[in-house]
């Protein structure tokens, strides 16, 4: 996968919250969504690590470590969602009630926004200026 | 042509690491304020103070009634008793500050060469506070957001006149604000310039997004929405929840950084803080 | 309550602002999700020299911290205005205003 | 209720005629007074006020409320009258829990001139009505739009 294609996996997951939260305005959206598109025509590709979707029969507790994992590394690049420890608590309050199906659900959504929240940092750091007017 | 050279640029450097020696403070102001004078031909520099009262009519009546009173004069005079009151040393803020803290806002943040960090005026006046004995305060609001707002409005029509020294850690706090503020974050993707650079002025529900330029003089701002004064850094905060990214902690260097740009950007702005939002 | 009176043109304007809850009734409360009960201004009045010179009657849909400008003819600059309010708790407030 | 009131209103200023500032309500008399900001229709609301719901449309009353409101908790509202003999200033928010937000009576000599910031639950219709001595109502309304602020302000 190039990270082009993991941008649009991004932009993908982005979309329904920026319609149904802040932005339900046509304006914003699309002004968001051709700068994306911008962005992505003048970036070349880079080599990235892919993200990894987990495996169904993935181990909960193996879940739970890599969850920690993702979370630290996504904390140190500042980039994390509002929304993601929130999953991280939910994952840990369903493994103590022993539902282990939806503690799991919530742990691989999670980890999904630590990666998603990471090659948002990595991307930043890359392009930032891409949003900066240019010069007259 | 300018975009692939910025790129090549950030690829070059570390991916984390901005490049400081590129940073141009008072390039990039002309440059802010020509991309805005294209946007909103008819608007005089001085009219950003107003933030989006100065580009919404409708609302700019509005607004014009409730600054009829205030509702941030209680804030004011709250801020100058709390001001005024010696710490148990005998002491007070005045003798921590230039001309004891009076008309002294515009000069905020500034960058400490010996400390080496970016210094805000909450950030000066915890340490005004430590440096007496007294416990720190909590930013954002409250007294600490009451002393800011009383500090700001003895600045009243004085020119904002942040100085980004010409030294490489200085430039790079710049920089990094800047980085901070043209990056997308959170859930929905988005830069404080997403809204207030490229959108500025359009629609985002029933709000007008305001630009950039100017927000940083009328802050602390009394939000009816938070029914009091707040600082600018928990407006941040509230900004990066917006867009569901995760807030810094109010006064981080993330922060801290940032309100370094974000007001260096409407240096020559008079301040008429505090100001009322809605 | 905060009172601005000044003279112009022979009329003065008063422009006042309480510091009032104004409490609907309607609303729940931030962490239990009790309703707070009603608490509003139910009147409030301006008096100069013996004259009530304005009578306001609020309901609930008056703002919180309630803001009002009004203007009356005959006030002299340094004469006083007095005003109170009264919620429908009982609670008032009074205070005297100098004309400016 | 009409006569209640005036009794009421005759009152405030007797008494404040001969105690000065020193106001006390006539607690029953404001209760049933009060009935009118307690109804929770239009035309309850107007009967309790004013005895009569026959408003008249008129160019005279001048009403300044925003077209979308910055904030329906805030809304500032601005009611002007070029009509003379003027008793009362009221203003109405139709769709309110209460329609009735507020009555000013303004006597001789005050200017038919009020502003005040009142609570509007959702858009609506916001309507200015004026009463005069002879118990005729005039009365102009306009559209509030009220929209729940996103990332607002």
């Amino acid at each position: 996968m190039t990270k082009v294609t993991n941008l649009r996996l991004v932009f993908l997951l982005v979309l329904p919250f920026m319609l149904s939260a802040c932005s339900d305005t046509d304006d914003v959206s699309k002004a968001v969504s051709s700068t994306m598109e911008q962005e992505q025509s003048n970036s070349k590709p880079v080599n990235q690590e892919i993200i990894q979707t987990t495996s169904k029969d993935v181990h909960l507790q193996d879940l739970i470590h890599h969850v920690a994992q993702a979370k630290r590394h996504a904390e140190m690049h500042g980039f994390v969602w509002s929304t993601t420890n929130a999953l991280v608590d939910k994952g840990y309050a369903e493994a103590e009630k022993g539902n282990e199906k939806i503690a799991k659900s919530a742990f691989q959504e999670a980890k999904l926004q630590f990666e998603l929240s990471m090659e948002q940092a990595k991307y930043a750091a890359q392009h930032w200026q891409l949003l900066v007017p240019e010069e007259y | 042509m300018k975009r692939k050279i910025y790129l090549t640029l950030a690829m070059a450097c570390n991916m984390t690491v901005a490049a400081p020696i590129f940073a141009n403070p008072v390039t990039d102001n002309e440059t802010v304020r020509t991309f805005f004078a294209d946007v909103f031909p008819e608007l005089a520099l001085d009219s950003y103070v107003d933030g989006v009262y100065a580009i919404d009519e409708n609302a700019r009546e509005q607004w014009l009634q409730i600054e009829e009173f205030p509702p941030y004069e209680d804030a004011i005079d709250e801020g100058k008793i709390l001001f005024d009151t010696p710490f148990l040393n005998g002491k007070s803020y005045a003798s921590c500050f230039d001309n004891e803290g009076i008309s002294i806002k515009q000069n905020y943040p500034y960058f400490d060469q010996e400390k080496n960090k970016v210094v805000t005026l909450e950030l000066a006046i915890n340490e005004c506070r430590t440096d007496n004995g007294e416990q720190p305060l909590n930013y954002g609001k409250g007294p600490m957001a009451y002393i800011s707002s009383y500090m700001a409005s003895t600045s009243s029509g004085e020119l904002i006149n942040v100085k980004v020294p010409d030294n490489a850690a200085a430039l790079a706090a710049y920089e990094d604000g800047k980085e901070f503020f043209y990056s997308r974050r959170g859930q929905l993707n988005m830069a404080c310039a997403t809204c207030h650079m490229a959108n500025a002025g359009k629609r985002l529900r029933a709000d007008t997004l305001s630009p950039a330029l100017g927000h940083a003089t009328h802050f602390p701002a009394y939000r009816f929405k938070w029914d009091d004064v707040g600082t600018i850094q928990r407006r941040y905060a509230g900004c990066n929840a917006q867009i569901r990214s995760k807030p810094f902690k109010l006064q981080s260097e993330q922060y801290r950084n940032l309100e370094y740009f974000h007001t260096y950007m409407s240096n020559g702005l008079p301040i008429n803080g505090p100001g009322s939002r809605k | 309550m905060k009172v601005k009176a000044k003279v112009k043109n022979d009329k003065v304007k008063v422009k006042l602002l309480v510091k009032h809850p104004m409490d609907t009734g309607l609303q729940k409360d931030k962490n239990g999700g009790d309703l707070i009960p009603a608490k509003y201004i139910q009147e409030l009045t301006c008096v100069y020299n013996n004259k009530t010179v304005f009578l306001g009657a609020f309901g609930r849909a008056v703002s919180k911290d309630p803001y009002l400008a009004f203007s009356f003819s005959g006030g002299k600059k340094g004469d006083t205005l007095s005003l109170k309010w009264i919620d429908n708790m009982g609670d008032t407030e009074e205070v005297e205003a100098v004309i400016k | 209720m009409l006569e209640n009131r005036r009794k009421l209103l005759k009152g405030i200023v007797e008494v404040t005629a001969v105690l000065g500032a020193a106001l006390m309500m006539p607690k029953l008399a404001f209760a049933k007074w009060s009935k009118a900001f307690d109804a929770e229709t239009t035309n309850d609301a107007m009967t309790g006020m004013f005895n009569n719901t026959d408003t008249i449309a008129s160019d005279k009353v001048y009403l300044k409320v925003p077209e979308i409101a910055e904030n329906g908790a805030v809304v500032p509202v601005n009611v002007k009258t070029d009509i003379e003999n003027v008793k009362s200033i009221s203003i109405v928010g139709f769709k309110n829990p209460q329609p009735l937000a507020c009555s000013f009576t303004i006597p001789e000599g005050t200017d038919s001139d009020v502003s005040i910031r009142i609570r509007l639950f959702e858009t609506m219709d916001v309507q200015a009505i004026v009463e005069t001595h002879d118990g005729k109502l005039y009365s102009v309304q306009k559209e509030v739009k009220v929209t729940i602020g996103g990332c607002g302000g």
